[in-house]
């Protein structure tokens, strides 16, 4: 097992992996930007290298900094944790060029997900149903009802050439897209000076499903079951739960069996997710994610399995050493993501926390760097707080999260609290009702 | 920046570094280096002067730790960078890696305390991903402190030396 | 269910409470005293009613305040916590008598249970082995080797009459006992002025080993598991855990079912807990606890069910739903105590909480009443918070635990915290191998 | 005390105390009460002058929480018993209880505003668990405000009265 992990990311992430680390043994190096001098998770970690300005691209995106900082502290592996630099793959080769681990799936497998067409070919390979949509550029009428005929409708028509909704038609049936085709050829002409269109089955109420995996690269590939993320703002996840309330117990089994198969194949390693279009019962690929999730925090919860720990035990090359078999999903789990932010406009709200009381008991976890004094910085994301609710049913955890809201005190900054509050109170969220669209549609905006 | 700096207690001694100072005189040594566990601490002659900047220097870095981990609630944290450097003569590391002092071991440093520094003159090498980087004086004047010691990791902002 | 209930308790037991009540949507009536006006559970409660001065026996014990106070706030239910008024079978019947559903088992199995010599009768009745001893008064070291050989040695001598020591004379074989009965006769003459002395199994190492048990009184009872709280000073349990790494799986099975099978003849109806002496492969009783204990948690966290909430049905009528069969025991979990104390001599240290901080993350659960500027008062027992960690084994919960400890903060007030990361260091303690004696030995204090 | 106080906002509005006076005078009645969800506010000539006082009469206890529940770190608590009657001519209750300051209802109260009151004297009755509680006078002197409502419920420490 590693000695030493420099962790190169920020805010709860970076505390979430410095926490498995020292349940590990492991010692830590943070590494961070002048910005984050005073987070808790460069206060708790063992060791601490400051690798540039505020600014992203100058810090936690700045790979000779972090290399450095690596190289000079003498850590063994680097874990990247979410967004910056975790999907990058030339990072993960330059990682292990320079003589450390990365913590996290091959850079072959980075790639090769990281790209929308490779991945959707990829995915096609593996036995992972995709959107069924037209070869590009339909010639006329007649090859486009009979490709719609194999698509089913209703269909979206679609622009080859651009997007930006502009040459985008649906259409419902034959009659449609016999009249809907020519315009669509014409405004694509007219858009982007080329007429060709193709199609697309269109989902107009999907779900956004998908499902934690972790591979270690030695045969053994399993899954911690699904995840409901269908409540996004403007492509932003809200709020998850597990298991999703919108899903049977056959249609959980399939998809399920849909991703582990395919990265079984693949020969997976590490933890990965894959995202799924739910809608009438049918699953369609949308994307995979090679690295940890923000929300992998309810996979846990049920499972009992810390998904970071398994990440660095694959790293160091160890097996599993379970099978699905092994793996009991208990309950139900519910995060929310709390940003600093004001909970109507959205606006962010960096600043320093005059108060902060984090709620307990059972059932509650809180992954969050905040704390009394505490100055959130302007310059990135604004999640501050993940509240985390287990239960033995929905039910339960629902009540155990309202609860756990009234106790949260975050003095000094706006938060996202009021908006969780109004979705805990709300009947179709509470009955489980809703889709990707819905969380826009509550919040009174279709702008997103 | 911290090395091993949770398990650390040495707040730097200046009674300790005076002594030193005095030993350095006396047996006409360039440096001193002296550790115990996580402990350590080094004076040098030929660079660091031994005075209470020599408390910037890492080897007493967890002073730096010390203040820069408080319980959650107060407010003692330092940022590195602003450790009392803030005169506008101090040259700060633009990048993380290791601070040479001399283009090669055991040869004469690039420049010494006292020094007239011309405006553009290689001052130290900052070695990053095997990458040598001359490290150059933004304005002329004259050294007056160097703060970091030969082949010294430095992180960025880290203050290396004042040229007044 | 309740519509309302009564907190007649203070500190983490009742927010502990407050938060199970919160999480089934109940209103919470908070009696408190003068001293624990600003308590967190006050603070949090629906409603609350100060019944009485600082002084436990003019607030806490103060009965009639307490039933006024539920009379005025309209409350339905009183639940009583722990310690106070929790084992207390006059209130009981009160509550009854005064309209009110007590939340605990009957009056009349808290009367039996809460006096020692009824228990101790009532326990044998039940099928739970109690410590072999004899009839009181020897005549002669015949009748003594006789009984003796019924015993099992080592043997100890005891005046009928007294305690505190005096007269007591441990036999390792009928040598020893020819010997020393005619001294400890003597001495129990010359110390209560009557000679008669009896005799009992010694047991020099035993284990504390207590069974969580969940009866409805409608003919279900269920065990949640052993816990293992032998760490104790002065008979007060400092850290507890489960499962104990004491028991082998039979053992285990066999001291669940001798809690279960009592229960199902006694018709209990409630929470409930046995404490057992383990040593050579036997349980003997001690006591039984009618009521919710501290360590409670620990048999939450690997079960995944809310003691708290089942005494809640039980008292509201409501059957089990569910057997032995439908619990799953999954994983390890320890609690330790964190009490406002010297952790070298243990002083008492009340006061003003400069700074709070609580750890969080996966596997970690903080049962407080405390907050940053919170006054501890002191008038109660000096128990102020309880960390407890669960994992997938006894490992990952250690680590998890020394590392919560790492970030949990507490300012203005000594606390145990530095004990715990002793005992959390220890070799002994990290081996599981530890009886009642041990942490008082560690302690290097056998004045306990 | 608090009764229904956290679903509760109503910060008692001294106008709406005064033009409820201003009505009592007008139409001679002795006591008004509105309520509106969980708001209640209630006037009474006959014992609880119409004035700021009154903001310490359960109808508007929810002020008292308001202070009573403030997040965690502030320190604006309020502790019953000591929210403003700190007067030594305060009369607390000694008991949790219904206040009643008849003997029965539709009676005269046992002391009005004004009264003079002998060292003894009965004032009101507490009734807790059935058992009607006499509450005397702890010293002679004038009776100069009445705090609680009748058949309104206290809690330990409550002001009752104050005798000057």
């Amino acid at each position: 097992m590693f000695e030493k992990v420099l962790i190169a990311n920020r805010g709860e992430i970076a505390l979430r992996i410095h926490r498995a680390c020292r349940d590990m043994g492991i010692k830590t190096v943070a590494a961070h930007s002048t910005a984050d001098a005073n987070a808790m998770n460069v206060r708790l970690a063992d060791e601490s290298v400051c690798i540039g300005p505020p600014p992203a691209r100058a810090s936690y995106l700045n790979i000779p900094s972090i290399l450095s900082a690596a190289t000079i502290t003498g850590a063994d592996a680097i874990h990247p944790g979410i967004g910056f630099l975790s999907e990058n793959a030339d990072f993960a080769d330059m990682v292990v060029e320079h003589g450390f681990t990365f913590i996290g799936p091959t850079p072959e497998h980075i790639r090769m997900m990281g790209d929308k067409v490779r991945a959707k070919a990829a995915a096609r390979e593996l036995g992972i149903p995709t959107v069924p949509g037209s070869p590009n550029a339909l010639a006329d009428a007649g090859t486009a009802i009979e490709s719609a005929r194999g698509i089913g409708y209703p269909v979206l028509l679609k622009a080859a050439a651009g997007g930006g909704g502009r040459g985008m038609k649906l259409a419902h049936n034959e009659a449609d897209l016999r009249m809907l085709l020519p315009l669509a050829q014409a405004e694509a002409q007219a858009a982007f000076g080329d007429s060709s269109v193709y199609m697309e089955r269109f989902l107009d109420r999907p779900r956004h499903i998908e499902v934690q995996l972790l591979g270690d690269g030695q045969g053994t590939v399993v899954h911690l079951g699904e995840r409901d993320c269908s409540l996004q703002r403007h492509h932003q996840k809200i709020l998850e739960e597990t298991p999703s309330p919108g899903l049977d117990p056959a249609a959980r089994e399939r998809v399920a069996q849909i991703a582990v198969r395919a990265m079984e194949r693949l020969g997976y390693q590490s933890a990965g997710t894959i995202e799924f279009l739910y809608q009438g019962g049918e699953f369609f690929f949308i994307e995979m994610n090679t690295r940890l999730q923000v929300e992998h925090t309810i996979s846990e919860a049920i499972s009992g399995i810390d998904l970071v720990r398994e990440q660095l035990r694959i790293a160091a090359g160890e097996p599993l050493g379970y099978r699905q078999s092994d793996i009991q999903l208990r309950g139900h789990a519910i995060e929310c993501r709390i940003n600093a932010e004001n909970p109507d406009d959205f606006r962010p709200s960096p600043g320093r926390v005059s108060e902060y009381h984090a709620p307990g008991g059972p059932g509650i976890r809180v992954d969050s760097g905040l704390y009394q004094g505490y100055e959130v910085p302007p310059f990135y994301d604004s999640l501050v707080a993940k509240l985390i609710a287990s239960g033995g049913d929905r039910d339960e955890c629902l009540m155990r999260l309202r609860r756990a809201m009234e106790e949260y005190v975050i003095g000094g900054i706006e938060t996202t609290i009021p908006l969780h509050q109004r979705l805990l109170d709300n009947a179709d969220f509470r009955g489980g009702d809703y889709d990707i669209g819905w969380l826009e549609r509550f919040l009174g905006r279709n702008d997103g | 920046m911290r090395f091993r700096g949770r398990r650390a207690t040495l707040a730097p001694d200046p009674d300790l570094i005076r002594s030193l100072a005095k030993l350095l005189d006396e047996t006409r040594l360039t440096e001193i280096e002296c550790s115990a566990g996580d402990q350590r601490i080094r004076v040098s002659r030929q660079v660091v002067a031994a005075s209470p900047v020599a408390a910037n220097s890492p080897s007493s870095g967890e002073k730096t730790l010390a203040a820069a981990a408080p319980p959650p609630g107060s407010n003692g944290a330092a940022r590195p960078g602003a450790n009392g450097h803030d005169h506008p003569g101090v040259l700060k590391a633009p990048l993380v890696g290791i601070a040479y002092l001399a283009a090669e071991p055991g040869q004469a440093p690039y420049v010494k305390v006292g020094d007239t520094i011309a405006e553009g003159q290689t001052l130290m090498i900052i070695e990053a991903m095997k990458v040598m980087n001359q490290i150059r004086a933004p304005r002329a004047g004259k050294l007056s402190q160097v703060f970091v010691g030969d082949a010294e990791p430095v992180e960025y902002g880290t203050a290396l030396m004042l040229i007044e």
